[in-house]
This record gives C-alpha cells, structure tokens and sequence, in this order.
C-alpha cells in the first residue's frame, strides 16, 4: 500500500505487470496504451529477458514480415501473452467483438469485428481479458456472437486461452477446468457488492475478497518516468494524461 | 530489358477497376491508396467486393458510404481512438451491405495461399466460433497427419486487384514498400495490383540490395500512379502523419449521410487543390 | 531495452547443435555457414538429419563424407557445372545414409507451414511420380472445395536448427540477409535458429526503414558467430565469389574417401589459418 | 538457311527461340546456358513484350521473396515457360532426376534429385525437354524413377506439361492426347536413321521430316553481340566458347 495519489489507469497497469512476471514475449494490440505501459513496466523489471511487441509502434516492434508476423509469432509458441477485450463477455470466458441484439449480421450494435482474436484466443498461452467498464452491458450471462471461445472441447488444439480479466473494479483469474472466473481482489474504493451488481454471469469467489493492492512509490515513479516516456512514443495523449505529475 | 509497369494517371488506374470486382486493400497507414479511392468514389464504381488484409477504417467507410461496395470481408472495421466506422455500421445495420466477418491471420493464410497458387489453407484455432458457423464458404477437415485433429480450411483469397500506396516507384515501374511486407503478399496473390506512390525515382531498385529487398516487382502490377501524399488524410509511415482533426471530425459527422457527403466533398475539394 | 541475441564464438555455435539435431541449410551460395559447417566437423558431430532448403552442394556433402550425418532430405545435391556430389552419392549409394527426395516447392510450403505454425500445407503436382511413392509421410488429401480435387499434404517442416551465414548482424543480434528471404522463412520455421556473420555492426538495423525490410530480428536466434570469409570456398552475394579452384579439385579428387580426407583438410588448414 | 558457320550450341539456341514467341515470361534454372541464350534472343525480338528470369543472375532476375518466388509465380499462372531435363526422359514424356538401375534410393547410378521439376511440370503451360545428348542412354522406353510424370490422369489439375523435347539431333513436339512425342525436325548434318537408332522409345513422325532450319544471319549477328554479351553475366565461359568469334 502508498500513500501517494494515483490515477485508475496507473492503478490499473499496476495490476496487470504482475501477472506479465516470468514471460519471455508479451505483445499489445492496437489501442491498448495500459496494457502496453504494463508491458513495459515489467519489462524494465525483467533485466533484459523480456521482449514487448506493441502493435503501433515503430521502437517497440521488430516485425519485418508484414503485418501477419504476429499470427505466426503466436502460432509457434514465440508469444506468451496477448490482450483481448469485448464488447460482451460471459462467465465461460467467451468474447464477443462483433455485435449485440437483433439478429447477426443485421445486429442491434455492431462494434469492429473480431481482429485476431478467433486465433490467438487458441495458441497464446496467457490471454489477459482486459475492459475497463465494469457493467452488466459488458458482463452477460451468454454473449450474442462468439468472436472466440473461452474453453474448447477435447481433441481441439488449444495450447493458449484466457488466464485473467481485469477491469476497472476488480481482478479474476480464469479456471478453465471449471469454466469459471474467479475473483481475486477488489480495487481500493470498490466493493464485492459492487463487482456482484455489476456484472450478469455467476463467479467463485473466496470468503474474504482481498483488495488489490494499490501500486508501491517505486512502481508509481517508474511509470511516471520511464515508462511515461516509452509509451508516449504510441500513444502520447495517454502519455500526457493518464499519470499523475 | 525487361518489360516495365504502365504508368498512369489517377483516373486511368482506377478505371482498371470494374464494378463488381473484387479488391483487396491495407490496413489503415499501411499503405491506404486514399486518392485512388476518391477517383474510384469520382467515377461512380458499384457493386465491389471490398476485401480488408485484415481490417480498415476511414477507405472502406467512405467506399461504403459512397455506395461503391456489395459486400465486405473483414476482421475489423474502426477508426481506432477515435471511434467506430459510422457507415459501416450503419450500412450493416440497415442490410445494404453484405459482411462475411474474419480473423486477421485467415486472411493472411489465405493470401499466402493464393500467392502460391495453392486451392487452399488451413489453419488452427477458429473452430467454436460464430465467424465458423456463418462462413459456408469455410469447411473443417481432418489433420491427415493426426487422427481426429480437426482444423478449418479456407478458400485461397485471390481477388481481382490488390489496391494500396507506397512510399516510391523506380523508372521500371518496381515499387519499395519496406518492412511493409502484406503488401508484398496481396500483390502476389491478386491478379493484378494498382499502385499510388509519392515519387517515382530514377534507375532500378533492384539494382540495389538494399532496396531490393523491400520491393515489389515490376511484373505482378497492373498500373502504378503518382499521387503526392496519396493517403491523406491518413498517415504514411516515415512520410507523413495522420490528419487527426479530419478524423476526428469525420467520426462525429459521418453518423448522419448529410455529415458524410459533407466530409467526403472536403476530400475531393482537398484532393482536386492538391491536383492543381 | 528488448533482449538481444547471444554472440558466440564459432565453437559455442556449433556446441548447440546436438547429435541427432535435424538441421536446414540453405543453397550453396546464398549463405551457407561453411565455416561454422567445418566447426562442427571438428567436434565430430554425428547422426544428423540434414534438410537442404532445397538443395545443397558442397555443405551436404562435405557433412556426408565427415561421417555427420544419417539423414538428408533433399530436392538436390550437386556440383552444377563443376559437377555430381561425390560423397552424397557414394553415401546413397552404399545405403550409408537415408535419403528422402522432395522437390522444391514442398520444402518451400513445408517450412511455411512450420513457420506459420500451421500442422500441415497442401501442394499442387506431385501425383504420380515416385517421390510421393517414396514418402510415407505424405499424403494424399481432397481439396474440400472441390471434390474429386487431389491435393498433396506435407507436414510442416520445423527443424530443430536452421544454420545459415550472412553479410552482418548489428549490436541487438539483428541480421541483415537483403533479399534472401528464404532464409528468413528458415529461421521462422525452425526452433531455433545459429547464424553466422561477415562482420558486426553498431546500432540497430530495425531502426533504418532500408535495412530492416531484409533484417531477421534478433529474437529468432539461438547465436550469432562473426566468421570473416564464413562461406569460404563457396561464395556469398555482393562481398565474394565462388574459389572455383577449389570445387574442380573437389568435385574430382572427393571420389576417394582419401581424395576427400584431403580436401578437408585443406579446407581446416585454411579455416585455422584464418583464424590466426 | 544461311551460309555462315555456326556453332551446335549457336544452332540450340536458333531452334529453341521461337519456340518462346508470344510468351510473357520465360525461366531458366541453374546451368541452363542455352535455354538462357535463347530466352534472351526472343526477349530482344519481343519489342519489351517478353519478361525472362534467369536463375543464378542479378540482372535478370526480379525476384524479392526468396527461392521460392519461382514456384509461387509458376503456380498463379506467371511463367509460362520452363526449361527441364533429364537423366533419363521416356516416349511417354516421363522424366528422371534421381538415378537409374539397382532399386531407389541404392540406384547404380545416382543423380542430383528432382528440384522443382514434379512442380514445373504440372503448373507451366509450355515446358520445354532440353538434353543435349541424345542416346538410347537417356532416350529410354521407360524410366527408372519418375520425378514428374509426362502426364496425369483425368481430374488431376495440370494445366501445365511438356510441349517440346530439344537435343543434339533434333526438335520434337510431345501430343499430351496422343501421349507421344512427334518428330518435327532434324538438325543439318543429321538424319532421321541416326535419331531413331539413338532413340529408345517409339515417336510418330512425318514421311518426310524437314531438316531444322540453320541459323540465319541476323540471328548469328545477334547472338554473337547482344545475347553473347547479355549471358556473359551468369555463364562467362559458356560465353566465351559457345559462340563463333
């Protein structure tokens, strides 16, 4: 625990670099600037045995075999960890990135599409779930579309699959055998009641929720320094406001 | 010597694209042909079969809202930070445009497959989903190397026309695209590739090692046009930046078709200043 | 700071390629690691599975006639207009080595499959000659997009090395290889990948657009050996040729076991002179 | 017909120019001077119209995607012309690389292996059988190793094959209906007795078969300046010996 101030992004990459501790290759995608900070936080923590792709930037990538190098980096085991969101997602830990209500393709809400996340969802061993809003529009009992499954059957190839989901109120980890999440810790200022009203599938839980623990002096000064100055060559309006001075 | 590539002028490399085809285009600041597609918008084109390798934003939205596109296949369609593709949505949500959803590496195993000339792909991961169960055109099949390892086939992806822009062209017509490398693979795999670059230089890159390496070939191109900053108001790498206050607008306005045609007419004004 | 690629003496090179390992190398002339090739002769390395990308010449056969190696698969091994692989064919034909032929474009498409992690690609040909007879590992598979359509299947090709020379690598262990883009595919496809280089530079190539559309980044590599001359007596594109001298003597005085325990050694006596 | 003399290698190349007419690319593999002479020859006629690779040159050759470009541009319908040989080659167009008598793979003889040829030849519309040496050796009834079949049964896809046979003596054509080779003509100074005593394998044949044209002087004029000069940069001795001074 700090005492210093900090903002819920800061907060939020705190919480994620833990869970990179260990890897030897973890990428971002596009629009991620906080997991992309907790890349490279973690990184700078690795002395020098972790590599951080950030799609987007030119420092921080070393594809030189067009954009599908990703996809194959993945494919053959050369990438330990990725990021995914969704506009739904569901207590078995499937992700939709396509579209809710109505009748797809003609879908109520139609969001992008589903990128790379109906293949990368298999082979990457570490999938974060990463959405900062925290609400029952976001958390269904079952998703419209299944842009990618959260477990698959036996005899289907799936080295990889989702390991934790992080938001804007909480940590979970993800219990493939049991097809569930798992809350781990509620961040300081919200409750389990509030993470239990807020979203519409059922998880386990311990008796006694920790709080997730908010980041140390050391973890805030890196990211105001190095890490600010690393990611801002990405995303330099997230450089410029998610820190605190 | 060698046959070169035909120059042309933005007008005549676009009307090498016919209604109805089938074209393949970059990711938004890979490489966007922006001018060519206000010429293809100019002369009206319809009924095209737009192929995102592997997503877009601002040219597949102003293609739809312009009512150029039947149908889209795509992993994604987005302005990124700045928000949602308007007309896409939109043009999905009403059923005026055809979508085949996909995930970026199909499309690029696709791709490779065409380039070789290879009837089809296979790839892991995709089985569960509901991209698999809306894809007809997609089949599972057996791993013939594993008993009961299912993967999913895919069709090989040769489109009609590979579209996009590059930074330069030599006299010969071959075009240096860098460590942009899917552009490399959608030209091979197209039946034939248009190009828009900012300059055309002297001699030959394949003259050079280094050059060479990030070249396309004279041979696989249909047409290359000079366009001077031919994909404003996006970005191109090392050249120039995107034009965030068009975009930023663009996402706002374009909600309604009266804000679209409004943005659209301040590309084609911007475009026919830069013309003159 | 991302992690850079482990430099290596020649000797810590070749000291991570097991016996047993299965190994690509590419065509003579576009990189082959002769002298880490010698290195690893010297430490008496045996029982090696050598797959040539797709065909080999002098490296193939000088591993051969050293006794490394119980497998080959190949789409060719010779001399060209020097002439026929002594040792290699001296090897099939007393049956002291397994060979398996492929042709070319299946090494091609393999390596591609394992590169992209995929089990397996399909390629068209093939059907009907005694290469497929041969190869139990092949398969014969429909096209699920056409029936009656026979594909071939071959299983990716995922060596446990893929050893190879260049011009340069930079500081971060970033290999420069121009438009020798197979080699690239190699270091891909295989677990892991031993390179050795002309010279070392500073800096890095990823930051110069040029250089890095023909740069192997550094996270593919297991080691990166300088080695001057490290394709000697072969050549290596744009710094030197071929010692033409040297393969009219081999290709005829390596038809005696005798002859060839000869040209190796004239081959280690040059090797350690350049090394004093 | 011409009154100048020329060389054999001078004659190869005139008989398998126009063979290449109308093509839009043409490819030589490695150690193919003559084929290479003659792509080169009909290039310069082709007024720009003709692309020719030549394996093994930095001038003429285009390719940016490693070795394997050769077979990707074959495959999608961008070469329509390759150049193959043979240990041995039989009536039904059959082609061995690999090696003759004993049993695959401890064959008496052994060759250097198939390359590319069980690719080749189903993909390129027009490959040309070149082999010099024209002997009951390699003129077989049947080979004793297919590397690529003369032709495929119905449903294979193969829309390429062997269209010409080249060598020492004379040019034939191969029927793919007929499965059989045609004689078309005979080299000057040879005669049909000496191509049928040196043939192992039946063809069909006119009453009378045409002597190949000579050479002709604007064609030796060319050969012995552009094209001598053009393949000096792949085959510098080929260059210097192949072509009357």
């Amino acid at each position: 625990m700090s005492d210093i101030a900090y903002t819920t992004k800061e907060l939020l990459i705190s919480v994620i670099a833990p869970l990179l501790a260990g890897c030897r290759h973890v990428a971002c995608g596009a629009s991620s600037p906080i997991p992309g900070s907790a890349a490279l936080l973690t990184r700078m923590r690795s002395h020098g045995q972790m590599r951080v792709t950030v799609l987007g930037s030119q420092k921080n990538n070393f594809f030189t075999n067009g954009n599908g190098e990703l996809f194959d980096v993945a494919g053959t085991g050369r990438l330990d960890t990725f990021f995914l969101g969704g506009g739904q997602i569901d207590g078995q830990a499937n992700i939709n990135l396509v579209g809710a209500g109505g009748t797809y393709p003609r879908n109520d809400v139609r969001w992008p599409g589903s990128f790379g996340s109906a293949y990368l969802y298999f082979v990457v061993p570490k999938v974060i779930l990463f959405r900062e809003e925290h609400t029952r529009r976001v958390f269904v009992p079952k998703v419209d579309f299944i842009s990618a499954p959260g477990v698959s059957e036996p005899g289907i190839y799936r080295p990889g699959g989702p390991r934790h989901l992080v938001t804007n109120l909480a940590l979970f980890d993800f219990d493939p055998a049991r097809v569930r999440f798992v809350l781990k810790s509620v961040h300081p200022g919200h409750s389990v009641e509030e993470v239990l009203d807020n979203t519409g599938f059922d998880f386990d839980r311990p008796d006694v929720v920790p709080e997730t623990p908010a980041p140390d002096a050391a973890t805030l000064a890196a990211l105001r320094g190095t890490i600010r100055r690393e990611i801002a060559e990405t995303y330099p309006r997230f450089a410029e406001t998610a820190f605190a001075a | 010597m060698q046959p070169a590539a035909a120059f042309a002028s933005l007008e005549e490399l676009v009307r090498q694209i016919p209604d109805g085809a089938s074209i393949t285009v970059p990711v938004d600041g890979a490489g966007v042909a922006l001018a060519a597609t206000l010429a293809l918008i100019r002369r009206g084109a319809r009924g095209l079969n737009l192929i995102t390798a592997p997503n877009s934003g601002l040219q597949a939205d102003l293609l739809i809202g312009a009512g150029c596109v039947a149908a889209i296949e795509t992993a994604g369609v987005t302005f990124g930070e700045y928000g949602g593709a308007p007309r896409f949505v939109d043009a999905v949500r009403r059923g005026t445009i055809t979508v085949k959803d996909t995930t970026c590496p199909a499309v690029f195993a696709q791709l490779q497959a065409a380039e070789k000339g290879q009837p089809f792909t296979t790839l892991r991961g995709i089985l569960g989903t509901d991209l698999l169960a809306n894809r007809p055109d997609w089949a599972v099949i057996d791993n013939p190397f594993l008993p009961g390892d299912k993967v999913v086939a895919l069709p090989a992806m040769r489109a009609d026309i590979a579209l996009f822009h590059a930074p330069m062209a030599d006299a010969e017509g071959n075009v240096w695209i860098g460590r942009r490398r899917e552009l490399l693979t959608m030209a091979h795999a197209a039946k034939t590739t248009l190009v828009t670059v900012e300059e055309v230089r002297d001699g030959s890159f394949l003259d050079d090692e280094q050059l060479a390496a990030g070249t396309i070939p004279a041979m696989y191109l249909g047409a290359v046009a000079e366009a001077k900053r031919g994909a404003t108001p996006l970005g191109l790498a090392g050249r120039y930046g995107v034009d965030d206050g068009f975009l930023r607008d663009y996402v706002e306005l374009a909600r309604s078709e009266a804000g679209f045609a409004r943005m659209l007419d301040r590309l084609m004004g911007a475009a026919r200043a830069a013309a003159e």
